[in-house]
């Protein structure tokens, strides 16, 4: 048994407890949380050099312990290809966030338990991705929505509670029928180790539950990606969560949907996802379509954040259709797809709130134009984000696009291949209006003339704890895109070990 | 005296308790069907034991067990009943009606009816 | 023919004690000074204990069968099933007395009535658990249900306490004509009382059909429904909420566990010993009850401001989860063993975990409140500041209740029904539930939520803030923090429990495999 | 040597990356990464010239693995031949005197740094076109010039105008590379790899739909990249960005992307003849569309911007008929003149500070060196002896008439009309820039006429250097071809004969006599105001603009509306209103708890009968 995945655990939920438990001034907590987030990251990096890439589809590093025999679970932790690049996507990412916030704590303040929190959520992400029996996920899965549920309800905007609530509740519904669906497996299949379900590959499972069992897990999962049409309580939940909310629900949050799809609902009721699979392709990519409309109307007039979150839609539509497709192509899609939207909004979250610290509003109107001017750091990393997140090749927002699109050309065997054509092209459509509303974005937010309001009003440009947390997303957007490898290399064996 | 009779009547007795536990306004009074529901399965009981011919006599048994819980009952009924008057000066159990799901008070009136307590 | 039975006092060990105790404190309250009225408790709890310990010991031997029959029958089992339930009673009796102490000085109970009724109702429980005939089963039941009327109304000079009391008791009674009318009825069908003997006599009746088969099937629903009251299922739950506000808190406390949990006892015993035949035609009522009961409480749990009532449609709510494994779907003639067994264990390992978090919610609104009759969930808000431990204590308590972590413990809890209702092919049922724990969280968290509003305006506190703060004792404490430790405990490792549920549904089993 | 082609790219895009975020620590400034990185890529660029010389249909291929996709496993690297080696000098050339003629003509402007390093990182791309041997590869130079584009002519973004030409430039591009990235998919899917040789190689193996379909795709990003009809819209408008900008897209990058592609894929197309006759339909609507465009517009640039689409519209029509090799020689020497144009065109706009050919006039005599090459220009374009273009031209005309059949004769026929146009255009744009009087702003104050300084004029000359040699007959058709192109087979032999460049030039003349006859009869007026009302839609661009709006920018944006109110109206309030019912539901479920016992206890015993009644009657069944 390796001690690397009880520490990726056990660092980050000290940590949390440390800064729920005892009081301590505000610089303290800071250091603690950057601390205590960073261990995590250590753990992570330990954790990668000591992986053997050779062996990806493999779960490495196990804990396996006997846990609640009379239901049948065990206490079961792995990583593979498929989970490590989530795995140091979520840990980077806290980091990011810890050290966020030591240059801008949240207007509610409460920096010590605002920390706890987020290690908290740390936690329930890392186990989430690297739990290996469907109990243990599940519960990790569920440890998420807590946290996330006091960081809007506590540190949000002024609607933050409806806000919260509907989040919670969204959630919550989703992962109670994703729960139903599990049991469903089991009921078939007589185990929830993950590894086991994944190796019978659906045997065992009679082809009405799989189908069932697939669409309760796609609500499940669909309701956190979020899919269309059960998309609606992110806008909501971005537009009122403090920054740090904003980048961890859609940088790690949004991912836990979409990997638990891969992972759980397509490698264990594989019958039950090709019978599925056109519905899902088809909410997909009419969540593509549909979100990129959403944000052009929002660039008239409308809030960032609201904007960034409808385009998260957007994104995970694309990632929902690489999964659609149930092809290695399209899931690898789907992965680095998660990955690169991890990223990106990640970064654009945290300029957004870089903005929302600065000028008290991320409403476009209100911020009028010429942030290029203005503050030249961030309407250039803004210019960045934006054009990263329409998927420019060379980017790494493009993999995930392209290769859900690419998926969608040649789709499984199963699969009707003129009707995922349709899917593709309309999606390709979206592609373009992606572009067009970000664009208009940028021309209404970042070029253009100062407004008289903010012409003379003193607004700091980035200061050095925003770089540290914004640069390394930055310089990762640009890597994966131009060395995709990094991501598709890891999780290329898995994958193809899923679909076999 | 077949069986059937036997039954038909005690579950008319029955069914005047019911009634009656339903239609009366009175506590005292309601005690009073509740008795007669009892006893209707008492008659039961003891038209059954008679017509089984049980070596263990269970339905006679049962059915004296059934006036002890009927009496035990009907002793701490009064004595909440008695409660009840003494409290309210009413026996009417439809008027007995504070407690129920209402919207809520305003906290000032809770505080004056707490100290009017 | 032998009438003198021979009688197991190894076997009654439990109630035997708990019921001397209740004497003797009714006793030694009268001789002591009221200054000394807190040996009450000491004695109670030291009884309990006792009995508690009586009660662990028993299952660590082979199943004991007293109080028999000619021919093998034997009204008093103390097996796995009596044993898990009878550590249930007395656990929650233990925790119920810690809450009291305080409840019994303030509200001026009469100490020794108090405890007296308290020990005697558990006694019924503990017979009730271990009760094989119906017979048993109804004066057991009597046994527990007489002394919680009074206790109820034991508030002097209170007029909710004795409505309370009142409509608890009508409704008991009405609910006991009913089942005694139904167990008539079965009587009548079978011509036995024993549970064995009835489901012997019932597989026949079953399977013949007709008029005959029909009247059996009405007269199990009726004898189910004196259960059915006592867990508050819907439509058998209205007197829950109104009865729960007027008690003194530790009283609804009591009821809405240990009380529900002895209902609970009764109906497993009748289902699957007694009615067991009709396993196909009880399995799609219990559903459908089960779904109603789930859905009414939490919709109504919704719109209370009270947070006794607000707990006691949560407990109406909780109830409907714990019948949903019961809701199976079984085939006609006894087959589906193991449904019924993974059913059984699920109900009782709900029940178990239910218990412990559902006492420690009223612990800590026993910690909070005065009053129970005024006490409103907005004196709830902002609890963090005032006692940051309660709050996150309560806290627990409640993400437990809705299933959710932290409080995994509840998530275990609904995990397992879940589980059950999925293996015994009761899928929609299972559906019905998950949506159910959505609005289930909704007024669990809004109260939760409610603890940690720290914000300016709720700065202002509630306007019973002052007896809030005063009311600090260390009984109470001690029962938050057993509580507390059990959600946790169980939150980390239920196997335990998990465990002693499957053993108790296997005992329950085993009297009555084909 | 072709090892190291990968620096071709390279050192653009580091000279970018150094512009952008390290300039401050190069002694010199911003100017020394943006010229050192397009010195060393003319470098590269010559020595890969050198290395492919003689044998240029060789194909050097480097390439690395680059990731894996799950499915067709891609590889990134370089794959140069003659056609990629001739066309990166190319770049290079126009790229680095861009840069040079930028140091003056962008002096003094607050973002010449980032402006510098985005021109470096526009090379960069273009050059990473020219040399990728991956598909995936080749678009992500494609899609960065869209990029550097909008960024380019967004690049006074305090002014409306740029922004929304820096917009309309990146979307319609995108709209035409989506069809692009589909392309992509089939051949390489079909093909099995993304390689471009791979691709090449096995287009006989696939299917005839696949090939139709991908070759189809293809030319929907070609379309759009060379601004060909219907896509071309943006062009005209990117005029708002700095004007060696201009240069740069209309000669070396971007444009010029779409028609490489073909030339560089040309087996494919040829493997599908309905595309090519597609793209020879294009050509010709676009040919004499846009040149008609050009005749009526009074803006300087946008004059050129038309021209360069009707050119691009000739280098298509050439590929379209099979004369790949005179296609791909109208592509470098409209490079030079082009590129030439749009510089003289700077140097004129600085001096007079308007774009408006209206508010200008006599400026030969103080710019004699502008006016001078752009007089060689000017004929290049025209088509007149001895000047480049006029041979490029013919080739293509040429080629359509050896082609022959409908798609040929229209070529030709269109071809010929166009140069008609074409020579009417340049002459007036010559007449009414340079000829004549000074006529000045309408209103504004007469400003200082000078010439512009060496870093200007000096890649003005040199470029009309090129204008003029590119254009000897004998280096493409004979000798050079076989030196420098590797032609693929299939295509058209270079044909340039006398006969035809007499007719062509015959027909120019006509067309210039004409105009400047039309220009002596009444010196002050505009040429074109002979044409009298026809000249409308000619100013309007035949109103294709208006089209769009009408027809899809106005409908997306209502639907985007509509959307947005579904959402909140619809999809939230739904939730929403699931919420509100069970709140609704539990007050309505509370009524029933009315405090009177008596109708719980009628509750109870109702429940109890229900069921009853249903069990019995259930189990009698």
């Amino acid at each position: 048994m390796s001690v690397a995945l009880p520490l990726l655990l056990g660092v980050p939920a000290a940590g949390a407890a440390l800064l729920a438990a005892v009081p301590m001034s505000e610089r303290r907590a800071k250091v603690l949380g950057v601390l205590a987030s960073g261990a995590t990251l250590v753990v992570v990096l330990v954790l990668t050099v000591g992986f053997d890439f050779g062996a990806a589809s493999r779960l490495q590093d196990g804990v396996d312990v006997r846990w609640l025999p009379a239901i049948d679970v065990r206490f079961h932790l792995g990583v593979d290809g498929i989970s490590l690049p989530l795995v140091i996507l979520t840990a980077l990412l806290t980091l990011l966030c810890a050290i966020y916030t030591v240059g801008s704590v949240p207007e509610a303040g409460r920096v010590r338990q605002l920390l706890a929190l987020v290690l908290l959520l740390e936690v329930g992400v890392l186990g989430t991705f690297v739990a290996a029996d469907l109990i243990v996920f599940f519960v990790f899965f569920e440890i998420v929505l807590i946290p996330m549920y006091f960081l809007i309800a506590a540190w949000g905007g002024p609607g933050r509670r409806p806000a919260a609530t509907k989040f919670i509740l969204f959630t919550l519904l989703g992962s109670a029928l994703m729960l139903v669906g599990f049991l469903v497996i089991y009921a078939g299949a007589g185990t929830f180790d993950m590894t086991a379900l994944a190796h019978a590959h659906g045997r065992g499972i009679g082809a009405a539950p799989q189908l069932f069992a697939f669409v309760l897990l796609l609500i499940g999962f669909g309701i956190k990606s979020p899919m269309w049409p059960l998309h609606t309580w992110l806008p909501d939940a971005h537009t009122e969560a403090p920054t740090v909310g904003s980048v961890l629900l859609a940088g790690v949050l949004l991912k836990m949907g979409t990997y638990g799809l891969v992972r759980i609902a397509v490698a264990d009721v594989p019958d039950g996802a090709r019978r599925a699979a056109p519905a899902l392709g088809i909410l997909a990519v009419v969540g593509v379509v549909y979100a990129a409309f959403a944000c052009l109307a929002l660039v008239r007039s409308g809030d960032l954040k609201r904007l960034i979150a409808f385009s998260s839609v957007g994104h995970m539509g694309f990632v929902l259709l690489g999964i659609a497709t149930l092809t290695p192509v399209g899931i690898q899609g789907a992965l680095i797809g998660n990955v690169a939207h991890g990223v990106i909004t990640g970064l654009l979250f945290f300029l957004v709130g870089g903005m929302k610290d600065r000028f008290h509003t991320s409403e476009i109107e209100e911020l009028g134009g010429g942030l290029l001017a203005k503050v030249p750091v961030l309407g250039g990393l803004t210019l960045f984000a934006a054009i990263a997140s329409l998927g420019l090749p060379g980017l790494a927002g493009f993999w995930g696009e392209m290769l859900a699109m690419l998926g969608a050309w040649s789709p499984a065997a199963a699969l009707s291949r003129p009707l995922f054509i349709v899917l593709m092209a309309v999606a390709g459509a979206g592609t373009i209006l992606t572009a067009v509303y970000f664009l208009a974005m940028l021309r209404r937010v970042d070029f253009g003339v100062v407004t008289a309001r903010w012409r003379e009003a003193p607004i700091p440009d980035a200061v050095a704890a925003d770089l540290v947390a914004w640069v390394p997303l930055t310089v990762l957007a640009l890597s994966i895109g131009v060395w995709p490898r990094l991501v598709l290399g890891v999780s290329d064996a898995a994958v193809r070990g899923l679909l076999r | 005296m077949h069986l059937s009779l036997a039954v038909l009547l005690s579950a008319l007795l029955f069914g005047v308790g019911v009634y009656g536990v339903l239609a009366r306004r009175n506590a005292v009074a309601l005690l009073m069907a509740v008795e007669l529901m009892l006893n209707a399965a008492n008659l039961d009981l003891v038209a059954f034991d008679a017509w089984f011919k049980d070596t263990l006599h269970g339905g006679q048994v049962f059915a004296l067990f059934v006036v002890v819980v009927a009496a035990a009952e009907v002793g701490v009924g009064l004595a909440i009943v008695l409660t009840v008057f003494r409290l309210r000066e009413t026996v009417s159990v439809d008027t007995l009606t504070q407690l129920a799901d209402r919207d809520p008070r305003p906290q000032r009136e809770h505080d004056a009816a707490d100290v009017a307590q | 023919m032998r009438l003198i039975q021979s009688i197991d006092y190894a076997a009654i060990a439990p109630p035997v004690a708990l019921g001397l105790t209740a004497v003797v404190v009714l006793v030694a309250d009268l001789f002591l000074p009221p200054a000394r009225r807190a040996l009450a408790t000491v004695i109670s709890l030291a009884g309990s204990l006792v009995a508690l310990g009586f009660a662990a010991w028993l299952p660590t031997q082979d199943a004991r069968h007293t109080l028999c029959f000619p021919g093998g029958a034997c009204s008093y089992a103390a097996d796995h099933f009596t044993a898990f339930f009878q550590l249930l009673f007395l656990g929650a009796l233990v925790v119920v007395l810690l809450l009291s102490l305080t409840s019994v000085a303030e509200e001026s109970l009469p100490t020794g009535e108090f405890h007296f009724l308290l020990l005697s109702s558990v006694t019924g429980m503990l017979v009730l658990a271990a009760s094989r005939d119906l017979l048993s089963l109804l004066v057991a039941l009597e046994v527990v249900s007489l002394p919680a009327f009074v206790l109820v109304g034991l508030r002097r000079g209170d007029p909710r306490g004795s409505e309370a009391a009142l409509k608890f008791f009508l409704f008991s009674v009405v609910s006991t004509g009913l089942t005694v009318y139904g167990m008539a009825l079965v009587y009548g069908v079978t011509g036995t009382l024993q549970v064995d003997g009835i489901a012997a006599a019932l597989a026949p009746v079953h399977a013949a059909g007709g008029a005959k088969s029909s009247l059996a099937a009405a007269a199990v629903v009726l004898v189910v429904v004196g259960f059915a009251f006592k867990v508050s299922a819907v439509p058998f739950h209205f007197w829950a909420p109104d009865t729960y506000q007027g008690a003194p808190v530790p009283v609804a406390a009591f009821l809405s566990t240990a009380s529900k949990a002895a209902g609970f006892a009764g109906m497993l015993v009748l289902l699957l010993e007694a009615f067991r035949p009709y396993a196909d035609v009880w399995g799609p009522v219990i559903a459908v009850l089960a779904a109603l009961t789930m859905t009414v409480g939490n919709l109504v749990a919704l719109r209370q401001w009270h947070i006794v009532r607000l707990l006691a449609w949560s407990t109406v709510a909780q109830a409907g989860y714990m019948l949903v494994p019961l809701g199976i779907a079984t085939t006609a003639g006894g087959r589906g063993a193991a449904e019924l067994h993974t059913a059984v264990q699920a109900t009782l390992a709900y029940l178990g975990i239910y218990v412990v978090m559902n006492l420690g919610a009223f612990a800590c609104v026993a910690a909070v409140v005065r009053h129970s009759p005024r006490a409103g969930v907005e004196d709830f808000r902002g609890l963090a500041r005032r006692s940051p431990v309660l709050a996150v204590c309560f806290a627990l308590f409640l993400t437990a209740l809705a299933g959710l972590p932290p409080g995994v413990a509840g998530l275990f809890a609904k995990l397992v029904i879940l589980r059950a209702a999925v293996h015994g092919h009761v899928a929609w049922l299972a559906v019905i539930a998950a949506a159910n724990a959505v609005i289930g969280l909704a007024y669990y968290l809004r109260v939760a939520a409610l603890l940690f509003d720290l914000s300016s305006d709720s700065a202002a506190a509630p306007a019973v803030s002052g007896p809030l703060v005063a009311r600090r004792s260390r009984t109470v404490w001690a029962a938050v923090a057993v509580t507390a430790l059990g959600t946790v405990a169980l939150s980390v490792d239920p196997q335990l429990l998990l465990h002693a549920a499957s053993t108790a549904a296997a005992s329950l089993r085993h009297s009555v495999a084909p | 040597m072709t090892h190291w082609a990968w620096l071709l790219p390279a050192l653009p895009a580091l000279a970018a990356l150094v512009g952008l975020f390290g300039w401050r620590l190069v002694p010199g400034g911003p100017v020394v990464p943006a010229v050192v990185g397009s010195v060393g890529a003319l470098v590269v660029a010559t020595a890969l010239v050198v290395a492919v010389e003689g044998n240029p249909a060789l194909v050097h291929e480097n390439a690395v693995a680059w990731t894996p996709t799950g499915g067709i496993a891609l590889h990134i690297g370089t794959r140069v031949d003659g056609l990629a080696a001739v066309v990166g000098v190319m770049v290079c050339v126009v790229a680095l005197l861009v840069q040079i003629y930028s140091t003056v003509y962008m002096a003094g402007d607050p973002r010449y740094a980032t402006y510098a390093a985005e021109v470096s990182l526009f090379t960069s791309a273009m050059l990473l076109v020219v040399v990728a041997s991956d598909l995936f590869e080749l678009l992500i130079g494609w899609e960065l010039m869209g990029l550097c584009s909008y960024l380019l002519v967004g690049h006074y973004w305090q002014t409306e105008g740029a922004r929304a030409a820096a917009v309309k430039a990146f979307v319609t591009t995108r709209i035409g590379d989506t069809g692009f990235l589909f392309g992509i998919f089939a051949l390489g899917v079909g093909a099995g790899s993304f390689d471009l040789t791979a691709v090449m190689d096995r287009v006989p193996a696939m299917s005839h739909p696949t090939v139709l379909a991908g070759a189809l795709l293809l030319l929907c990003g070609v379309v759009g990249k060379s601004a060909q009809f219907p896509l071309h819209v943006w062009l005209p408008d990117a005029m708002a960005g700095p004007t060696p900008i201009s240069a740069l897209i209309h000669a070396a990058t971007m444009v010029a992307a779409g028609i490489y592609v073909v030339a560089r894929l040309y087996p494919v197309f040829l493997a599908a003849p309905v595309a090519l006759t597609v793209l020879g339909i294009i050509a010709c609507i676009t040919m004499l569309g846009a040149a008609l465009c050009a005749l009526a517009e009074d803006d300087l640039k946008r004059v050129l911007a038309w021209s360069t689409v009707s050119q691009l519209a000739y280098m298509a029509g050439g590929l379209a008929v099979g004369g790949w090799t005179a296609g791909v020689w109208h592509l470098l020497t409209h490079a030079a003149f082009k590129a030439l144009l749009f510089l003289a065109a700077g140097s004129v706009l600085r001096t007079v500070g308007t774009n408006l050919m209206s508010e200008m006039g006599g400026l030969w005599r103080h710019m004699p060196i502008t006016f001078g090459t752009a007089l060689v220009g000017a004929g290049a374009l025209a088509g007149l002896p001895p000047f480049a273009g006029a041979f490029s031209k013919d080739g293509i005309l040429s080629a359509a008439k050896d082609h022959g059949g409908a798609l040929g004769n229209a070529v030709y026929v269109v071809g010929l009309v166009t140069v008609f146009v074409t020579a009417a255009y340049v002459t007036r744009l010559i007449l009414r820039t340079f000829l004549g009087v000074h006529r000045g702003p309408v209103g504004g104050e007469p400003v200082r006429l000078h010439e512009s300084p060496l870093q200007m004029t000096g890649p003005l000359v040199l470029l009309a250097a090129f204008a003029v040699v590119l254009g000897a007959p004998v280096l493409p058709s004979s000798y050079g071809v076989r030196r420098w192109f590797g032609v693929p087979a299939g295509t058209q032999p270079l044909h340039v004969g006398w006969a035809g460049v007499l007719l062509t030039t015959v027909i120019a003349t006509a067309a210039v006599i004409g105009v400047v006859l039309l220009h002596r009869r009444r010196p002050a007026d505009d040429p074109v105001a002979v044409l009298g009302r026809a000249a409308v839609p000619l100013r309007r661009a035949f109103w294709v603009d208006e089209v769009y709006d009408v027809a899809l920018v106005r409908p997306v944006h209502a639907l985007a509306r509509a959307v947005l109110a579904l959402d909140l109206r619809g999809l939230d309030a739904t939730a929403v209103g699931t919420g509100r019912t069970a709140t609704f539901a539990g007050g309505g479920l509370r009524r029933l708890q009315n405090g009177n016992v008596q109708a719980y206890l009628s509750a109870l015993v109702a429940g109890v009968l229900v069921v009853v009644l249903a069990v019995a009657v259930a189990v009698a069944r």
